[in-house]
């Protein structure tokens, strides 16, 4: 089956990217400067989002980049260089450490075990989406219009939790500074 | 082994990492951005199926997955900021408060 | 006109009681009071009078008067209606006049009492109830008016509500007449699923006809007696009648002997129908009266408060009314009934005088040389007493007269050992009667000095009904009740060869009557030291007799206390707090228990937490192997 | 407005209360007791037009509305009046009003929310009444609850939270059982007849096997015989009602024990007949147990209103028996004796608030010689214990007296026939209008006569917003004994029916 694989470039691709982004997942558990584990995240989304590319999901493969790398890690990155000043070094590692590590390998090894069993063979060849943007864009806003609407909702939600949770806050830091 | 098996391998590995992170680190921020690995692992399955069975529900549904990590961090931060207010501190090993 | 009759005294109540107690704020003064609370049962009984004289224009035939249909259920016709024959007819007179003599009385006896208004709506409350009892057609309005006499004698029992002993007093008579009711709505129960109606014409019309109702008579007639019983102070349920003294003398007059412990006598006779088929019944009236009649009187002999012996002598003559009933005399013992309104109220009327002379002192161990100084109140007394104890010519002595001739020889149950109870029992009544006379008129003062010296003969509202009741009580032998009545409520027949005893048993009735004063006069006549002696010897049965055979203590060991035992530890203690509320307890704890367990994991680390994300998903996954 | 819409007034009048109510600024509580009251006139005077609109003639429902609800499961708003709730509506609209009126100076805290729950649980309780779907009935029945959950919770004593737990939890489970038997009876029937409804009227044709059938009874009958209460389900009762404020206390007893007479006789007994039929001898034993019981436990009580508490369970023993004797005249006798109860046990609770008002405590020994002290309260309260011991002339005996000649009646010739059980069953019952006596007038002994003996002296006597509160319900009280045969006209085509329903067997395959 390895001559199957070698013979297309787009896989050995894929499989590189799919490599790169489990070292950078792999990368997240070792390293201690939450700063260097954030570098590793962002790497693993950068990969995977070359997955969904070759896979021919092209428009979600910018979504990844876009939202998660442009947005969400950005602000995280921000957030650990406002914090790290005051982050003294603390233990790495909590007190489940080996039964974690234990838990990954019976992890994986189930996990593995059920993708082993066998799956629907794949239709169509790598690289050709079953449809483009156009046709999601049409079944999103058509059929799944109401999921849209939610989502919007949902931000909306998000964003007075995350004011009234800064209320909170400063109303608390008044209260201790008030004694 | 073919491709979706791959591709599904890799998620999973990808998703138990996460897990695992969650379990092992202590560092809250760590912790956070080991839930997102948790949930580019699940991104990675769905659109593995949805490129397979050539359907748009898997795009769907993670466009929506996206959607919820970022409202989720939104969330998450200020949450963070909170807690480091409190206890002056990012180890979650300090955490303790919902013992029942 | 028979509704006028009833609500009359029930307005007189409204007025009162709206106007002169403090619920109205005592809008109006004493003079208003006595006007109404006087006027209108005399109003009514004029008006009984008159439908009277309507019942004999119209040839006696019974007039019904239906007020309104109380409650119409299915086929079930439930009506407010009254009913005027003879029997109805005499019993209202007695109700009615004696009630009102009675009222007046108590314009002077309760004079200066702060509850003077209230005292007299509950006169004609308790007017009003009694005529629904008396002139009521059906069964229901009859109970309606059974129940509303206990309110009333209930309310004035504890009139004098501060001292707790007489509301403790009321309370008994209350619920020991309830016990009665019980057995008497069951009887109506009874009665109703037989004949299909309540109204007792119709009854007794059933049981008069050639078809008898589908119903043992017996049964119901020993449940309705069980009601008089509780009504009439009958052994087993006499108890109340003692206690009941606690209330104002005109109450015990005109409720506790004149009329309304009658009720249960009443409602014998009104249902003559029914005991006529029922001869074990009958037998029963007959023994439990002469018996109660006997008791009574052995107990009233060593009483010393002046009202407990007239008391006991109530009991003990309702005894022997149900004795004339027991044996089918139900004429003769309307007649006693009426007689002994007569002699009884005036008794009592006599013995408030007393008291109210002597500021309020009842016993008889202080009295004493009372006939001097207050003649009008001794002479009325004397005659009264004679009438009870049944000296010639006086109406005791016919109506008793005829009560022992029946006992002796009606063929309804009639028998020589009846006569020889209740012939005793004659000889008690002489007795006690005129030992009371003695103690309380003759000899020498007893009184204590302050007593003695405001001792004074009560106003003339007062000694004027005295006079008229002793009139009364002289002369009302002469009324022919049992002949008024015979249409209604014939006679027993006698067999003819008894007639022979007539003669010898009415001399022997007045010897024994004339023993009885004889007695009396020669124990306590002077300075009674030989009824001192004669306790003294006999000191053990004087215990017994003075202490009423111990039946109240009875009582409260073999009911009361074993009532509240059970409620407050069977039911209370062990059913409700340790049998249900303990297991519900127990549920709770366990649940509880559980919560705290599990609360165990949740420690708070949120490494733990995703830990058992891990374990699950493994689970999981492994399930779907087996089972995908 | 046609009737219909009058009745729907009636029923959502309530809710207009609560919203005016809160629209009120708190800190006038003077206009929102005017507010609350005012309302519960306006519905009771529109409750009383209906009352007079009723057409006694008529069977079935009258001034009915039904309208499409959740179409597609066949649940449909409908209500209606008919023989068996226009009573208890008419009884409920009347306490309304006085029950606001009585909390006026007993309420201090938060009075807005206060008069809001009062409007609640007026509109669940109604709703319950007139509802007859039983999806409806359901609903109000749950509804019930949270008001008087808080009503309890919020304004109760001092063991308020351990007594309205006790109520919610003994209630609620009751009630889950309902549930499942409720989606078992509409199952069957659409599985057996093919119609998909709530409609009492529906529900009253399925057609059940003996064992399902007795299954669906009993855990129908739980959660009404929690409600009325019988024993042993009745001791979440005197914890509630001693936590209870009068208020709470007054709608208890007055309105919400009938729920579960008010369910056995609507709903419980006609829907399973036959189970009926087979469980009668136990559960009118049950029902003379919680006669006697009750008596006996309120015999030996020190609190007054646990005296109460505990009266009540012993006057709804009358009710059952009365149903359960299934004859005309015990019927009847169990209706009034429903609306009785109500209006006595709620004006006895009222007048025990109105002396805790004054004095603070409701030890019964802390009291003496209130005649002498209350001349006033002594007589409406004398009035009121007579109409509780069931003296004629009141409410009480027209209740105690038909229950007990309808029990006797049906008794007998089961007696004749060899049963004896019921007879003997009817005697005992017979015996608590003595024990009746008993507990209520040791309750007047110690209470009113005596040494005058009360905390907190000098006492003032009622005032005029009490007399006149006590005085509407003494004359309905009297009215009742006096007169019961207007109302008794109105309800007798509804007894008629529920015995044609009890007694006509429902097993698959009888002819219908």
């Amino acid at each position: 089956m390895i001559e199957t694989l070698l013979g297309n470039a787009n896989t050995l691709l894929l499989l590189a990217c799919c490599a790169g982004a489990l070292a950078g997942g792999a990368l997240m558990l070792v390293l201690r400067q939450p700063m260097r584990v954030a570098m590793a995240l962002i790497a693993t989304m950068i990969f995977l989002a070359g997955v969904y590319g070759l896979l021919g999901m092209h428009f979600i493969a910018a979504f990844q980049v876009l939202i998660y790398v442009g947005a969400v890690m950005l602000f995280m990155v921000y957030v650990i260089m406002l914090l790290e000043v005051r982050e003294s070094n603390g233990a790495r590692y909590s007190r489940l450490l080996l039964p974690g590590a234990a838990g990954l390998l019976v992890l994986l090894f189930v996990l593995a075990a059920s993708v082993w069993r066998p799956l629907p063979s794949p239709k169509g060849e790598i690289g050709d989406a079953g449809y483009g943007i156009a046709a999601f864009s049409a079944d999103f806003l058509g059929e799944y219009w109401l999921l849209f609407e939610l989502t919007s909702v949902l931000l909306v939600a998000a964003v007075v939790a995350a004011l009234a949770a800064i209320r909170v806050g400063r109303q608390a830091a008044e209260r201790r500074a008030n004694g | 082994m073919d491709r979706t098996q791959l591709l599904i391998g890799v998620a999973v590995a990808l998703f138990s990492l996460g897990l695992v992170g969650v379990i092992v680190r202590r560092h809250v921020l760590v912790m956070l951005m080991c839930m997102e690995l948790m949930l580019n692992g699940v991104n990675l399955s769905l659109v593995t199926f949805a490129q397979q069975t050539s359907t748009t529900v898997g795009a769907v549904l993670v466009f929506l997955i996206f959607v919820v990590a970022t409202v989720e961090i939104a969330l998450a931060i200020p949450i963070v900021l909170l807690l480091v207010r409190t206890k002056r501190t990012l180890d979650l090993g300090a955490y303790s408060d919902l013992k029942g | 006109m028979l509704t006028a009759i009833v609500l009359l005294p029930l307005l007189g109540f409204v007025l009162n009681g709206l106007l002169a107690t403090r619920l109205g704020g005592n809008r109006v003064g004493p003079r208003f009071v006595s006007v109404v609370g006087c006027g209108l049962p005399i109003a009514s009984f004029a008006l009984v009078v008159k439908a009277l004289l309507d019942l004999r224009a119209g040839g006696w035939a019974p007039l019904v008067e239906i007020a309104y249909r109380w409650a119409l259920i299915g086929d079930n016709v439930f009506e407010i209606a009254f009913y005027f024959d003879r029997l109805s007819a005499v019993m209202a007179l007695v109700v009615t006049g004696v009630g009102s003599v009675i009222h007046v009385y108590s314009i002077g006896y309760m004079k200066d009492d702060e509850g003077y208004g209230r005292f007299f709506a509950y006169l004609n409350l308790f007017l009003f109830f009694m005529l629904l009892l008396v002139l009521g057609r059906s069964l229901l309005v009859l109970f309606v008016g059974w129940e509303g006499v206990g309110l009333a004698s209930y309310l004035l029992i504890g009139f004098w509500f501060h001292d707790l002993a007489n509301a403790r007093a009321g309370k008994k008579a209350f619920v020991t007449n309830r016990i009665g009711d019980a057995g008497f709505l069951l009887g109506m129960f009874v009665l109703f699923q037989a004949v299909g109606t309540l109204d007792m014409d119709r009854i007794n019309a059933a049981f008069s006809g050639p078809t008898l109702p589908l119903i043992s008579a017996s049964l119901v007639g020993v449940l309705l007696f069980i009601g008089a019983t509780g009504k009439s102070a009958q052994i087993p349920l006499h108890v109340w009648l003692p206690d009941a003294m606690a209330g104002p003398t005109p109450v015990s007059a005109l409720i506790h002997a004149a009329t309304m412990v009658t009720a249960g006598v009443y409602l014998v006779a009104r249902m003559s129908a029914v005991y006529l088929h029922a001869p074990e019944a009958s037998a029963l009236i007959a023994v439990v009266g002469v018996a109660t009649a006997f008791f009574a009187a052995t107990i009233a002999i060593v009483q010393t408060d002046i009202k407990k012996v007239l008391a006991y002598s109530t009991i003990s003559q309702l005894g022997f009314m149900f004795l004339a009933l027991g044996v089918g005399a139900y004429g003769v013992a309307i007649f006693h009934l009426v007689t002994h309104a007569f002699f009884k109220a005036c008794l009592f009327l006599g013995a408030g005088s007393v008291i109210h002379a002597l500021g309020g002192e009842q016993d008889l161990r202080r009295m004493g040389g009372l006939a001097r100084r207050i003649p009008l109140t001794f002479w009325t007394f004397a005659i009264a007493t004679a009438a009870i104890a049944g000296i010639p010519p006086l109406a005791g002595f016919f109506s008793k007269d005829e009560i022992l001739w029946y006992a002796f020889a009606s063929t309804r149950g009639g028998s020589p050992l009846l006569w020889l109870v209740a012939a005793a029992t004659a000889l008690m009544t002489a007795f006690y009667m005129f030992r009371l006379l003695w103690l309380a008129f003759f000899g020498r003062s007893r009184m204590t000095h302050e007593v003695e010296h405001h001792v004074h003969e009560s106003p003339l509202s007062m000694t004027g009904v005295l006079v008229l009741l002793a009139t009364l009580s002289a002369l009302g032998g002469f009324i022919a009740v049992p002949h008024f009545l015979e249409t209604q409520l014939p006679l027993p027949p006698v067999d003819g060869h008894l007639h022979a005893y007539e003669t010898p048993l009415l001399v022997i009735s007045v010897v024994l009557a004339l023993a009885g004063l004889a007695a009396a006069a020669w124990l306590f006549g002077g300075t009674a030291e030989r009824a001192e002696r004669l306790r003294a010897r006999f000191a053990g049965m004087h215990r017994w007799l003075s202490g009423k055979y111990f039946v109240d203590e009875l009582y409260e060991r073999m009911l009361g206390r074993p009532l509240a035992w059970i409620s407050d530890r069977v039911f209370l203690r062990f059913g409700d707090r340790a049998l249900i509320d303990g297991t519900l307890h127990g549920l709770a704890a366990i649940a509880r228990g559980s919560a705290a367990v599990l609360g165990r994991l949740q420690t708070g680390s949120l490494h733990l937490y995703a830990g058992f994300v891990l374990v699950g998903i493994v689970g999981a996954l492994l399930w779907s192997w087996r089972h995908v | 407005m046609s009737d219909a819409g009058v009745l729907n007034a009636v029923l959502f009048l309530p809710l207009l209360g609560i919203a005016a109510v809160m629209a009120v600024p708190a800190s006038n509580p003077a206009l929102v007791r005017r507010l609350a009251l005012v309302t519960m006139i306006v519905q009771f005077v529109l409750a009383a037009w209906l009352y007079a609109r009723f057409d006694s003639t008529r069977a079935g429902l009258q001034f009915e509305t039904r309208l499409p609800w959740i179409a597609q499961w066949g649940v449909y708003y409908q209500i209606g009046l008919d023989g068996y709730n226009v009573l208890l509506v008419m009884l409920t609209a009347f306490l309304g009003p006085l029950v606001v009126a009585g909390a006026f100076t007993a309420i201090a805290k938060d009075e807005k929310l206060f008069y809001a729950m009062v409007f609640g649980v007026q509109f669940a309780m109604l709703g319950t009444f007139v509802a007859q779907d039983l999806f409806v009935f359901y609903f109000f029945w749950e509804t019930m609850l949270i008001p008087m959950f808080l009503l309890i919770g919020i304004w109760g004593g001092e063991r308020r939270i351990y007594a309205t737990l006790k109520f919610v939890l003994y209630t609620a489970f009751g009630s889950i059982l309902m549930l499942a038997a409720v989606i078992y009876l509409v199952w069957s029937l659409q599985k057996t007849t093919g119609i998909t409804s709530f409609a009492f009227s529906d529900l009253v044709k399925s057609r059940l096997p003996l064992d399902a059938q007795s299954l669906l009874l009993a855990a129908f009958a739980l959660s009404f015989a929690i409600k009325v209460p019988m024993v042993p389900l009745h001791t979440w009762l005197p914890d509630a009602h001693v936590e209870a404020p009068t208020t709470g206390s007054v709608i208890l007893a007055g309105v919400m024990l009938k729920m579960g007479t008010y369910g056995f006789m609507k709903l419980g007994f006609p829907l399973f007949p036959d189970a009926t039929q087979l469980y009668t001898p136990v559960l009118m034993a049950l029902a003379v147990l919680s006669i006697v019981y009750g008596a006996c436990l309120a015999l030996v009580q020190d609190d007054i209103k646990k005296i109460i508490a505990y009266s009540s369970i012993s006057h709804l023993g009358y009710v059952m028996l009365g149903l359960l004797s299934v004859d005309l005249v015990g019927i009847q006798g169990a209706i009034i004796q429903m609306v009785s109860h109500g209006l006595v046990a709620g004006g006895l609770f009222l007048m025990v608030g109105m002396i805790y008002e004054r004095c603070h405590t409701r030890e019964l020994r802390a009291y003496g010689g209130l005649a002498k002290l209350l001349p006033v309260y002594s007589v409406f309260f004398m009035i009121l214990t007579l109409a509780s011991v069931g003296l004629p002339t009141t409410s009480g005996f027209t209740g105690e007296f038909l229950v007990l000649l309808g029990a006797f009646r049906a008794a007998w010739p089961l007696h004749t026939a060899g049963n004896d059980l019921p007879l003997v069953l009817a005697v005992v019952a017979v015996s608590g209008v003595v024990l009746g006596a008993l507990y209520m007038l040791r309750f007047a002994l110690g209470f009113l006569y005596g040494a005058p003996r009360a905390p907190h002296q000098p006492l003032v006597d009622l005032g005029s917003r009490e007399k006149a509160i006590l005085a509407l319900i003494v004359a309905a009280v009297f009215a009742l004994g006096l007169f019961p045969d207007e109302p008794m006209a109105k309800t007798e085509l509804a007894a008629k029916s529920y015995r044609q329903l009890v007694t006509t067997s429902r097993l698959p395959g009888g002819t219908p």
